[in-house]
């Protein structure tokens, strides 16, 4: 059975159709990417897949269990985390505490042993800042876990958004342009740490991606959408032969890494 | 590393509260009020509404009891003494009444006028009895503010200077039904209002005791601006007279707007009535055929009514409203009781005010009944193309 | 460090109970003058106000304009169990905060989904139905009030009434519960990602706020002698407000500092009363333009700083 | 090639944002008709750079000349009255305008009412795709439509001096392909263009002169092939 | 039912008071989107220039275009001092300093010219009309009458003069429209005296209407004109005259038909109930936080 299973999705605001028919089966540990112009409909699937948007018909089954009608905290819990594409961290709050947040989903102490640092909560906040800095050591980031989150790096913020997202122990991983904004070398960086942690922490990745040497270097599997629908699916090989994704988004020289 | 910076916020915010109440506690050493014993003067603590909600009243009243005190003190003061006027503003508020009240009793003054209202002066009472001094409120109308009818008692140290509530509303009640011989009528009042819904009450309990009708009652709220929707509602009940017990900046209104409706029945009404801005507000012609209780007239042709609105318009550039010479007179009774208490002392002065006998007041001739409550004349004044014509004064059967 | 902390939470005990000491003893030999006193009381209760009304405001990012409305709620709730029902103050108390959480909740559920100005303008409209649902009911004294309210507080209620207040606050905030409300204000939709049910938190602060000023209500009501229904008007929401904002959204600290600095300059200008609220006004413009992030912004005055001051605790903190 | 005068110059400038020191003085010259791209990682100081030189942030010391005048002062829009156009990034159309009325607001200080038309007509023929939707609320355009409705919203002023702040941010390949051919001929229609770009092998590929920005500072200039054969370039911003 | 219709009138001439005072409040909204508290002082300040030039003999409108002139004055220096430094300051700061301000004028008027409620001198003619029994008055046409004119005026403002593009590019993005060449300050500038001299406006004629001035007069039309503008969906000023009048209605058959003392609980729980089904306003529109 694969992890996440969608078949006939659609979604239109008002009378715009933003996505139309779209159906998508992951297996257990795949990498996916999701290409297509701006506007095709890729965000919108990962705003329908997390809940943030009620999908206006279709099926999107996760694990066995649907996913239709539950609450974005509710699909955290049940194991699909996020990063966005324009980054959306706590900027005010502490690199720690960002990731802190992200941990108590789903254990956590009552609100009595929180009002009176009773022996759940003293054990409890252990516990979670213990795994928080190990996950920031992971990410190199153990060294600024007390700054102010705004004022990381900007590349620094988006490992700092993954590492957040992994907090949340997810098993599929959804990936908005994770490389925006960064430059050739850093992209580099970001596809071994994408492919690392996959194998780590045994995830199922998608990723949108404009940049075309991050989705050719790390994905196993191509999904092209354009205007709401799907034009092309396939190995990055195939995809980058395909006439009607270098006409639609690639361009006549075809990809240029 | 977390818990140690949490240990230290914790430690912070328990200096930082104990640091806070120190302070005050260092602010009060420094600032002890000095006893009154070597004071030159005798201080009388004003505690009035001069800003916020009822700003205008308050207001109204302080000025009266300033331009009293000040004219007292131009002649030479009491007991050879000059008066120290503390003015202060309570913001319409009773937390900041009490407050007012501790702030003037800690100053050493002998005697307190005001608040204007029954809330802020219910709030003060506590204080002016603890400290035992006396209190005289210009215009709180409730029984409650000097009789606890719980304990059925009187509050000791708490007189008012204005009509009680009942006795106007009988005295209206008698006219309606025995000169104006009218049996059915309406009652509009501020329901955010305990004078004009105390007066609403009785006047509602004394009428249909006679006999007469009240077919309909519609309420509004202080704020209010636009009256036609209850008046279009009253009206369709056919009323012979509508008694409206508020302030003149609402009744002008609705005055004016109930004309406009086409609502030609007398309008009754009670003290709030009086001011030169009624009819600027309502206009002269929608005033006629409307009556309305008080104890004086601003346009009685009498020289001392005459001198103090020469004085006060002098003074403060406006014509006095009820609330101005109800002020007017506390101020004068005050010293009154003093110059009789022949000392600056709180309770002696509080003796004396219990026994003051046909103090001649502006606002009539003035005694305290049992229960510090004036007994005096209501008159009965009737609006004729804008200006006040006397009808008759009547003395309420209690 | 076990022992450290327990060395600390002592040293916080004693001197907690030092001030508790001192003014008490101040008061009962007459030292501190009623009118120190009163506004003793009045800086307290605005402490309670201002610091659960940053629970909402400063921690959970939300605009409430309502808190008048749960301080009135909690205000008659307790005043009906104490004159009316006849039952023990403490019982009051508790009342008033329940009944004053109920409502917050009642509220809170329907209107937390709106943001910004819309909610501000939602919980105003809710703070002023309360106080005309007061105007309206007889029982409750109607626009009069309740008179003659006993005078129930003293300085130990009020001083341990304040200091757990505080310290509850705080451990909120710094428990997974209250970093839950911090990453609400920081951003909703990140929040929810994270798996943070903002629904849950967002009326759980409110309902919180709620009770604690219910809780500042009943403490007022059984100082002053006297509650009206025009007392908890929109007016006193903002007063919070500003006292919120002049300590530092955010700062707990910042909201004693703000309700203590302006019970004081309200009760300073006492003694210029044509002119009281025209310069309490430009005082409120001239705070905001020169310290538009409040005094403290959204820090706690550090251990540090006041350690420079005090040297109390300059052994402790050097440890660190 | 007739020799060039410089249009735009920057000595010495330093801009602090709040306490944070974002550029620390910098030396840049741009000639009549050149277009120079401005390079560097995130957070090097390009924006700020180009906020700086439209006035909307203020220089704490140093100048910015254009046309030999100080502008370093002058306030952002009294800027744009000189000639100095500035496409900003992330587009800022006004979303709840129509595109019509965007292109209208382009021309806001100007009052010569035929020339505007005929700059309309200029700019509707460049992006005949915002003459398809010249009614419609410039929210409902696409990303690309967008950064051309910005592009010619900024053409609107009849600039001399375009600036424009990562054209090809958000965009798909295609995209930025296009975008970039059509900065390549408004500079041939006689536009000066300093470009800021993330996007460093296009930026560079078209590209007179180019300047690469590290944390505040400029740490290469020169032609911009040189550049993009440079090794540090290539292994920083080329990807190898 | 012909009280119902009578009511229906009084209903409308209170909500075009309404809506006069929220057209202003709505324009500044939609610039700054800072709720300025004192707009409902700006109009009390207006009705006492209004009232010191009829005093002084003038007719209505030199006392209506004076009041205007001088409360676009005010607007503008209070916008100067009171808000533009807090421009990009935190929300809170700002309604601080807008809460500030209103005192201020509430207080400073009342210093002044003390708390007591003046009235104007007749300056219309105060005919009545009688239709069928439903009457109305002369000056119920004429609060309507400016009501729409005034909107109709500001509409062909904002959307056909340039100033009023230039309103909506600042409303819009400050920084974007200062690359236009637009002057963000004087715009501003520019809406605040706009709306202050509409809030002057509103003043004299609420002033005539009511015949009574003090200076704690704006507080409650303020309030509940800022009501209206979010209930007509705030920014978006024929929504501000349809919540006015709609929210004017309301309140006159809530109180004709026995609930007076519960109107303005009910006024509140309307916008509440409409905020919660439409959090935009009837007529408001607002893009959707993009994800």
């Amino acid at each position: 059975m694969p992890l996440l299973e969608v078949s006939k999705l659609s979604k239109s605001f008002g009378g715009l159709v933003a996505l139309y028919n779209f159906n998508l089966a992951v297996e257990q540990g795949e990498l996916i990417g999701l290409i297509g112009p701006n506007g095709a409909g890729k965000t919108t699937v990962f705003n329908l897949l997390t809940g943030l948007y009620p999908p206006s018909s279709g099926k999107m089954v996760f694990a066995g269990k649907d996913l239709r009608g539950k609450k974005p905290h509710q699909i955290t819990r049940m194991g699909i985390a996020r990063t966005f594409q324009n980054i959306r961290l706590f900027g005010n709050l502490t690199v720690l505490d960002n990731v802190k947040i992200a941990y108590q989903s789903g254990h956590n102490y009552g609100l009595i042993p929180a009002f009176f640092r009773l022996p759940p909560f003293q054990k409890k906040e252990k516990e979670i800042e213990e795994a928080s800095l190990e996950l920031l050591e992971i990410f190199r980031l153990r060294e600024r876990a007390g700054e102010r989150a705004a004022n990381l790096p900007y590349g620094e913020q988006r490992r700092l958004e993954i590492a957040r997202a992994l907090a949340t122990k997810p098993r599929l991983l959804l990936l908005d342009e994770p490389a925006a904004g960064m430059n050739p070398q850093e992209t580099k960086e970001l596809q071994s740490l994408i492919r690392w942690i996959r194998d780590h922490f045994q995830l199922t990745v998608i990723l949108i991606e404009h940049d075309m040497s991050l989705v050719m270097g790390v994905c196993e599997r191509v999904v092209v959408l354009d205007y709401g629908s799907i034009i092309a699916e396939g190995t990055p090989e195939e995809i980058k032969e395909d006439p009607r994704v270098i006409e639609a988004y690639l361009g006549e020289e075809g990809v240029a890494s | 590393m977390a818990k140690l910076v949490s240990s230290r916020k914790l430690r912070y915010y328990a200096l930082a509260t104990a640091v806070f109440f120190l302070l005050g506690v260092l602010l009060s050493g420094c600032g002890a009020p000095q006893k009154q014993s070597e004071a030159e003067k005798i201080k009388i603590g004003i505690n009035y509404e001069l800003s916020g909600k009822v700003a205008t009243y308050g207001t109204s009243c302080k000025n009266g009891v300033v331009l009293a005190l000040e004219e007292i003190n131009k002649a030479g003061g009491v007991l050879g003494k000059q008066i120290e006027v503390i003015v202060r503003d309570n913001k319409s508020d009773t937390a900041e009444s009490v407050n007012v009240a501790t702030q003037l009793a800690s100053m050493g003054v002998v005697a307190m006028i005001g608040p204007a209202t029954t809330g802020d002066v219910m709030a003060a009472e506590p204080v002016a009895t603890s400290n035992r001094i006396p209190l005289l409120t210009t215009s709180a109308t409730a029984p409650t503010v000097t009789f606890d009818e719980e304990k059925n008692k009187v509050r000791e140290y708490i007189f008012r200077i204005c009509i009680i509530d009942p006795d106007q509303a009988m005295v209206m009640a008698d006219f309606v039904w025995n000169n104006l011989k009218l049996k059915k009528g309406a009652i509009m009042m501020d329901t955010g209002n305990d004078y004009s819904k105390g007066l609403a009450e009785k006047f509602k309990e004394y009428f249909e005791a006679k006999g007469g009708k009240i077919v309909a009652t519609e309420g509004f709220v202080d704020t209010d601006t636009v009256f036609k929707p209850q008046l279009t509602k009253i009206w369709a009940k056919k009323p012979e007279f509508i008694y409206i017990p508020a302030y003149y900046n609402q009744v002008g209104l609705i005055v004016k707007q109930a004309r406009e409706l086409g609502i030609d029945v007398p309008f009754l009404g009670a003290d709030g009535w009086d001011s030169p801005e009624l009819v600027s507000i309502a206009g002269a012609k929608a005033l006629n055929n409307t009556y309305f209780t008080n104890h004086y007239s601003s346009q009685d042709p009498s020289p001392e009514v005459q001198a103090f609105v020469k004085a006060y318009k002098e003074k403060y550039g406006v014509e006095p409203d009820s609330f101005a010479a109800l002020g007017y007179d506390a101020g004068r009774l005050m010293a009154e009781a003093i110059k009789q208490a022949g000392a600056a002392d709180p309770q002696k002065i509080r003796d004396a005010l219990e026994k003051i006998k046909d103090f001649p007041g502006i606002t009539g001739k003035l005694s305290f009944d049992e229960k510090h409550n004036p007994i005096k004349e209501v008159a009965i004044i009737k609006m004729v193309d804008g200006k006040q014509e006397l009808v008759t004064k009547l003395v309420p059967k209690r | 460090m076990k022992e450290k902390n327990w060395f600390q939470t002592l040293i916080i005990f004693i001197v907690l109970f030092a001030v508790y000491g001192v003014v008490q003893l101040g008061i009962s030999e007459n030292l501190i003058s009623d009118y120190y006193q009163t506004n003793i009381f009045l800086a307290g209760i605005n402490i309670i106000l201002a610091a659960t009304l940053n629970l909402i405001n400063g921690f959970t990012g939300h605009l409430s304009l309502g808190h008048a409305g749960f301080m009135a709620v909690g205000a008659y709730t307790s005043v009906v169990v104490t004159m009316k029902l006849g039952y023990p103050f403490p019982l009051a108390v508790l009342a008033g905060m329940v009944f004053a959480a109920v409502v917050g909740f009642i509220i809170g559920l329907p209107t937390l989904r709106l943001r910004g100005d819309y909610l501000a303008i939602a919980t105003l409209g809710f703070g002023e139905i309360i106080r005309v649902i007061l105007v309206n009911v007889e029982y409750l004294g109607g626009a009069t009030g309740i008179l003659g309210i006993p005078r129930l507080v003293n300085w130990t209620w009020l001083f341990w009434g304040t200091v757990l207040t505080l310290v509850l606050i705080r451990n909120f905030v710094r428990s997974s519960h209250g970093r839950a409300c911090l990453a609400i204000r920081e951003n909703e939709i990140a929040a929810e990602m994270m798996g943070v049910n903002s629904t849950y938190y967002k009326v759980l602060a409110f309902v919180l706020g709620a009770a604690g000023a219910g809780f500042a209500g009943s403490l007022y009501a059984h100082y002053f002698y006297v509650i009206q229904p025009s007392k908890f008007s929109f007016l006193l929401s903002f007063d919070i407000l500003v006292m919120v904002m002049v300590g530092g959204l955010g700062s707990l600290t910042g909201s004693c500092v703000g309700a203590l600095l302006l019970t004081v300059l309200s009760a300073l200008l006492q003694n210029f009363p044509e002119f009281r609220m025209v310069l309490y006004a430009v005082m409120l413009i001239i705070s905001a333009i020169y310290r538009p992030q409040g005094l403290f912004g959204d820090k706690e005055i550090s251990a540090q700083l006041l350690s420079r001051w005090g040297g109390i605790f300059r052994a402790t903190s050097r440890s660190e | 090639m007739t020799p060039k005068q410089p249009l735009l110059v920057l000595e010495d400038l330093h801009v602090y944002y709040g306490a944070i020191w974002a550029i620390k003085g910098i030396n840049l010259t741009v000639n009549e008709g050149e277009i120079v791209s401005l390079i560097g990682a995130n957070g090097a100081g390009k924006s700020t750079t180009l906020r700086a030189i439209s006035g909307i942030v203020r220089g704490s010391s140093g100048r910015i000349l254009f046309q030999g005048e100080d502008i370093t002062r002058i306030p952002a829009h009294e800027i744009v009255k000189l000639g100095i156009a500035q496409v900003p990034e992330g587009r800022r159309v006004f979303a709840n305008l129509t595109v019509f009325e965007n292109l209208e607001l382009g021309a806001f200080i100007r009052k010569d009412k035929k020339e505007v038309k005929k700059d309309l007509d200029y700019v509707f023929t460049r992006f005949p795709r915002l003459w398809e939707r010249k009614n419609q609320v410039a929210g409902t355009l696409s990303g690309g439509e967008q950064q051309m409705l910005a592009i010619g919203r900024a053409l609107m002023t009849r600039p001399r001096l375009l600036l424009l702040d990562e054209p090809s941010m958000g965009l798909a390949p295609l995209l930025v392909k296009e975008i970039f051919a059509i900065i390549r001929e408004i500079n041939g229609d006689g536009t000066t263009i300093l470009l800021v770009e993330q996007n460093a092998r296009m930026a560079l590929q078209i590209a007179d002169r180019a300047y690469v920005l590290e944390t505040g500072r400029i740490v290469l200039e020169g032609q911009a092939q040189e550049l993009a054969e440079c090794d540090e370039v290539k292994k920083a911003y080329l990807g190898g | 039912m012909q009280e119902f219709f009578q009511q229906l009138l009084n209903g409308l001439s209170l909500g075009s008071i309404y809506a006069l005072i929220a057209v202003g409040y709505t324009m500044v909204y939609g610039i700054i989107q800072l709720i300025n508290f004192a707009h409902g002082d700006v109009l009390m300040v207006g009705a006492y220039v209004g009232l010191g030039m009829a005093l002084a003999g003038f007719g209505l409108v030199p006392s209506i275009l004076v009041a205007m002139l001088v409360c676009a004055v005010l607007g503008v220096v209070l916008e100067r001092v009171a808000y533009r430094p807090l421009r990009n300051a935190s929300r809170l700061a700002a309604l601080t300093s807008a809460i500030g301000a209103s005192l201020f004028l509430e207080y400073g008027m009342m210093a002044v010219f003390s708390p007591r409620t003046r009235s104007y001198p007749v300056l219309l003619p105060d005919k009545i009309y009688n239709f069928y029994g439903i009457r109305i008055a002369t000056k119920d046409f004429l609060i309507l009458g400016t009501t729409l004119v005034l909107v109709v005026f500001l509409q062909y403002i904002v959307y056909r003069t340039k100033t009023g593009k230039a309103m909506r590019a600042v409303s819009f993005d400050k920084d974007a429209a200062r690359l236009m060449g637009i002057n963000v300050d004087s715009t501003i500038a520019v809406t605040f005296a706009l709306g202050s001299a509409l809030a002057a406006a509103a003043g004299v004629l609420i002033g005539i209407y009511f015949n009574a001035v003090y200076p704690l007069m704006g507080l409650m039309p303020g309030l509940k004109a800022f009501v209206a503008a979010v209930l007509g969906g705030i920014g978006n000023i024929p929504g501000a005259m349809v919540g006015g009048i709609l929210l004017g209605m309301t309140e006159a058959l809530v109180s004709g038909y026995g609930g007076s003392m519960f109107r303005d609980a009910v006024a509140f729980a309307i916008l509440i109930l409409i905020l919660l089904v439409k959090p935009t306003g009837l007529l408001g529109t607002r893009v959707e936080e993009k994800v």
